[in-house]
């Protein structure tokens, strides 16, 4: 009798114990090879610790050895699905430092790349969230707009995802003579899809349970972490380069900043989708007036930068992206940084997640859109 | 009360939600027809590449058996990835006069990343992008190539 | 503030720092052990309120090692570089200002991780990338004869 | 009535008393369960795979793809490639998982989902197990199946598939009382649990026509409970893909693998055909009140192609739910449970019943 006592004094409390689970290198909704290491009570989610370097490429300490143009297709590799931004941004750098203006004409193609990339950018970060919220057929809409873009960087550029498109001092090649009706049908095409994407996701009520109040980042917090973009626009968070230190032809046109001080989940999605109507809104204002001009300025085989340290942000679907050069008068880079937006990006996420459940931790990383070459470099 | 009725409202309006998200996908299901995706293998012969599209870097060659390249090495300098090599060799010209050519340009398609650098840089335009994409091979070693033919010589006119 | 403005102010805030007109912005070049004052007073002075840290680099000088901070106020919309070196090149140390911006947590565990720079009172300063006993590939020196071939 | 040609109660009663007089009782009986066996054990294989390639069809058609087209016309042949495909896998096991229960685990899934297609009737006649507590057998055996998917998370010993089983015990133990309820809403309007009875009482209007409001609600109740019961998205937190990589069986292959998921799909029929038999007439055929005309020419048409043409009708239903919607949470799922469908079930319960009481249907 007494023993049987002692068991039920032992088990009036329901022993709860924490455990850690692995999420990755090799997990579905990690897009990558992201681990984090998930401190976990039942389904509720303690702590969240991302560990990086499964992609670390060393990429800086390449750039070290090579020449400045050469260095702009390495920059492709890192943030894949903002390649053209990041390629602009080494390009800009390098012009700001030699101190060359670059034709009008370059400026207009640059941004209307620039938002072209941003719109297949959101597409496709649309499509992967819907399906890490597990409806699977948002990422087949999300792909069929996006591969119209693709064919317009691939008959203009040469290539789908890592364009290369940008030299210091200009472009690769002058834009296709197709190029402008192509992105002209192309808006029209998307104006009449992207409604959908409302009905079909953004206006649903499971959707809408699942991130209202979901994954909260307040402005301090968002600034403390500086988690740039949309997902820091979305806590109110002014981070604009477009629009706080405009390049390329940025001041030239008109254009919202999207800010949204809800700060949660669902603000950061729904950023990205008026993201997107401001997209096609630039491009429309760019696409018919191009000047006519050189495609290019005739640089100097060499390129040299001066002694110094340049500084360019540009800003890429997912945030700020920076190139800070450290150059000694050389061919090549003393030291080259890349200020990638996924890295700061990603450690808000313990923040953002704690005390929510697992299927949340997924739908919040998700809104952080991490590209995880972009984090490790 | 009032939060009764809401609840009601909710249920309705949740409902209403599902049904037009069933309404876009309902669309595209009874219109199988209208399916984006390409057969692939099937439409080889039918599928055309984009003129600039960068599949591999080639060297054209003429009926005969000319190409442009002179053996500068301005590629080789300007690839990022050292993915070309060149192999010169020296000549005597019909003046008699001993001159540096072209042996072998040998590339090597597994390191490159088709940046398009080396295309921009030739001075002589004896390099361009090809448009074949199919690269899959067994052997590893079959994706270094020699870029000019066996035999062939530089045209006739290129400027050194 | 535009960049002479902020200068000025600058100078008469911190007159030991170097103050000087950079290529952009305004450098701002502080002894080491003055860094996490600077920091503190760079964010919590309502004149500078840099409260945005947009980068962190760490840069290997012959002689010692740099470390440079881009910060951004989203108050005055002004920015400017902070710098500093550390004393010693092969065992460098510098204060942590992760205490000050959150994301300078991060960003020092990266240089810890590419070049070795230690951060004094640094919380969880643990490598980022690289497996533990790895050297330190960012610096200079590094050599690593199976991974990087010289052309 | 012109469907009784389709009657297979002669036929089936023709072989029963072939066999009792050829052999011994006990030999007889034997051998009639044998034959219904291995008939079932044909048409479930058969059906499950039938519906992975009409998933994996409808799931294309809904993303704008073709899906398998590679293996025979139109890919016909696809499933059943994949299948020799499992079957020929190495079985693997993780090496601090429970033997015993790690093997246990895939047969109870599926026995569970065998037992329950024993009480279905396909057609007049084509029935195993006709007796008066069906629905009651129906709901007690499909049940069973959740503890074939707590063991396997259990004896994985892998997280992910611990927590998938948790959800899937939760989330199946809950929806459990809405399928029950929902049934029951219908009981109380056929007033019987036997199959074949519930059936015979549609002759002249499906129980969905008849049973006005409550019905319509009863269906509608069962067929996102029903979506819940069988793991299916949006309820597939079980094996959310993108949280948990596979759930419950992210552990097992091979054949093992192969029959949890026949066995999701024999699931997946089993709903579909509770719900086309107890709302939608089961094998009876469409009948208006009185287009006799047209009542008659919808008897030619055989009962059991107008049970199939209903399962499938449901079953594409579900799988249109699946391929649109985003998957629900742990908690909201006992939510939708606990504070929606159970209320509106109790409600519905009580207007069935006055329903029935005023008489106030056809």
């Amino acid at each position: 009798m007494s023993e049987i006592k002692e068991v039920i004094v032992k088990t009036d409390r329901l022993a709860t114990d924490k455990y850690q689970v692995n999420m990755g290198p090799q997990h579905p909704s990690t897009h990558g090879v992201l681990r984090l290491l998930v401190t976990l009570e039942g389904e509720k989610v303690l702590n969240v610790q991302p560990h990086t370097g499964y992609i670390h490429s060393g990429i800086e300490k390449m750039c070290e050895a090579i020449t400045y143009p050469q260095i702009i297709h390495l920059t492709d590799r890192m943030d894949y699905l903002s390649a053209h931004m990041s390629n602009e941004a080494v390009a800009l750098c390098v012009e700001n430092a030699l101190q060359i203006e670059v034709p009008d004409r370059v400026k207009y193609i640059r941004t209307i790349m620039d938002e072209l990339t941003r719109l297949a950018s959101h597409q496709l970060w649309w499509c992967v969230y819907g399906m890490d919220l597990g409806a699977l057929t948002t990422f087949f809409y999300g792909l069929r707009d996006r591969e119209l873009i693709l064919d317009i960087f691939e008959e203009t550029c040469g290539a789908r995802m890592t364009v290369s498109y940008n030299t210091p001092g200009g472009l690769m090649f002058d834009i296709h003579p197709n190029f402008q009706k192509r992105v002209k049908d192309y808006i029209k095409y998307f104006k009449t899809k992207l409604p959908e994407y409302d009905q079909l996701l953004s206006g649903n009520v499971i959707m809408r349970e699942r991130t209202e109040g979901i994954g909260y980042l307040t402005l301090e917090e968002a600034i403390d972490f500086g988690v740039t973009g949309p997902s820091g626009r979305a806590s109110g968070f002014s981070s604009d380069v477009r629009k706080h230190q405009p390049y390329s032809a940025y001041p030239l046109v008109k254009f919202n900043e999207i800010l949204d001080h809800r700060c949660d989940s669902l603000a950061r999605y729904e950023v990205r989708i008026k993201e997107m109507w401001e997209s096609i809104s630039i491009i429309e204002q760019l696409i018919d007036n191009i000047p006519e001009g050189d495609y290019a300025l005739k640089m100097k085989g060499v390129l040299k930068l001066p002694e110094g340290e340049f500084y360019q942000r540009v800003e890429t679907a997912r945030g700020e992206f920076g190139v800070f050069i450290v150059s000694d008068g050389k061919k090549n880079p003393y030291r080259i940084k890349f200020r990638s937006p996924g890295f700061s990006n990603l450690f808000a996420l313990n923040k953002m997640a704690k005390g929510h459940k697992i299927a949340d931790l997924v739908a919040i990383m998700s809104t952080l859109d991490l590209i995880i070459p972009d984090i490790d470099r | 009360m009032k939060s009764f009725i809401e609840y009601i409202v909710s249920i309705f309006k949740g409902v209403w939600t599902l049904l037009i998200g069933m309404k876009i996908t309902g669309k595209y299901v009874f219109t199988p027809w209208k399916h984006v995706t390409h057969q692939y293998p099937e439409n080889r012969d039918t599928l055309v590449m984009f003129e600039r599209f960068r599949g591999e870097v080639i060297m054209p060659h003429t009926d005969n058996n000319e190409h442009k390249c002179t053996g500068c090495g301005i590629c080789e300098i300007n690839c990022p990835n050292g993915s070309i090599e060149i192999i010169s060799k020296s000549i005597i010209t019909p003046e008699g006069k001993k001159k540096r050519a072209i042996d072998q340009h040998i590339y090597h398609l597994g390191m490159c990343t088709l940046c398009n650098l080396c295309v921009k840089a030739c001075p002589t335009g004896a390099i361009v992008m090809g448009q074949n994409f199919e690269h899959a091979v067994w052997d590893r070693s079959k994706l270094t190539k020699v870029l000019n033919q066996p035999g062939s010589k530089i045209s006739e006119g290129v400027k050194e | 503030m535009t960049n002479d403005e902020l200068k000025t102010v600058l100078a008469e805030r911190f007159p030991t720092a170097e103050i000087k007109q950079g290529f952009q912005y305004v450098e701002m070049i502080v002894k080491a052990e003055d860094l996490h004052e600077t920091a503190s007073q760079l964010k919590q002075t309502d004149e500078f309120y840099f409260d945005y840290l947009i980068c962190l680099t760490g840069i290997d000088y012959p002689e010692n090692m740099g470390i440079t901070y881009h910060l951004e106020s989203i108050k005055h919309r002004h920015v400017m570089v902070l710098k500093v070196r550390t004393a010693d090149r092969v065992n460098p140390a510098i204060d942590t200002v992760s205490d000050v911006w959150i994301t300078a947590k991060y960003h020092e565990r990266e240089v810890y991780d590419l070049l070795g720079v230690h951060f004094n009172n640094h919380t969880d300063l643990r490598r980022l990338f690289l497996e533990d006993g790895w050297g330190f590939p960012l610096r200079k020196d590094y050599v690593d004869e199976v991974r990087i071939v010289e052309r | 009535m012109a469907f009784n040609i389709y009657d297979f109660t002669t036929l089936t009663h023709d072989i029963h008393v072939g066999l009792a007089e050829s052999f011994s009782p006990f030999l007889a009986t034997t051998i009639e369960w044998v034959i219904v066996g291995v008939v079932y054990l044909l048409f479930v294989a058969l059906f499950g795979l039938f519906l992975v390639y009409a998933e994996r069809k409808v799931c294309a058609a809904f993303q704008q793809r073709l899906g398998p087209t590679r293996v025979g016309p139109w890919g016909i042949f696809q499933t059943i490639a994949d299948f020799i495909k499992l079957l020929m896998k190495e079985l693997i096991m993780p090496r601090k998982a429970d033997w015993f229960l790690y093997n246990l685990a895939p047969f109870i899934v599926i026995i569970a989902s065998f037992l329950a297609i024993a009480v279905l009737p396909f057609a007049p006649g084509l029935q195993s197990l006709d007796f008066d507590i069906g629905v009651f057998y129906l709901t007690a055996v499909s049940s069973v199946g959740v503890i074939g998917i707590l063991l396997a998370g259990w004896s994985s010993n892998n997280k992910f598939s611990l927590i998938g089983a948790m959800r899937s015990g939760a989330q199946i133990l809950s929806y459990e009382l809405s399928v029950s309820l929902s049934l029951l809403t219908m009981v109380i309007f056929a007033g019987s649990m036997q199959f074949s009875v519930i059936v015979e009482h549609q002759r002249d209007a499906w129980f969905i026509f008849s049973g006005h409001l409550p019905a319509i609600i009863a269906f509608v109740v069962f067929l996102i409970a029903g979506t819940a019961e069988t793991n299916r998205g949006p309820f597939d937190l079980a094996e959310a893909e993108s949280e948990l990589v596979a759930g419950f069986h992210t552990e097992y292959s091979g054949i093992k693998f192969a029959m949890f998921f026949l066995a999701e799909y024999i699931n997946l029929f089993i709903v579909s055909a509770v719900a086309a038999t107890v709302f939608l007439g089961g094998w009876m055929p469409l009948h208006f009140g009185n287009f006799e005309s047209f009542n008659h020419v919808m008897d030619f048409i055989p009962p059991v192609i107008w049970f199939f043409m209903k399962v499938l009708t449901v079953i594409f239903i579900i799988m249109w739910f699946k391929w649109t919607f985003p998957r629900l949470r742990v908690d909201q799922i006992l939510t939708l449970e606990w504070k929606y469908l159970l209320p509106i079930n109790l409600v519905n319960i009580l207007l069935m019943a006055l329903v029935v009481l005023t008489k106030f249907h056809f």
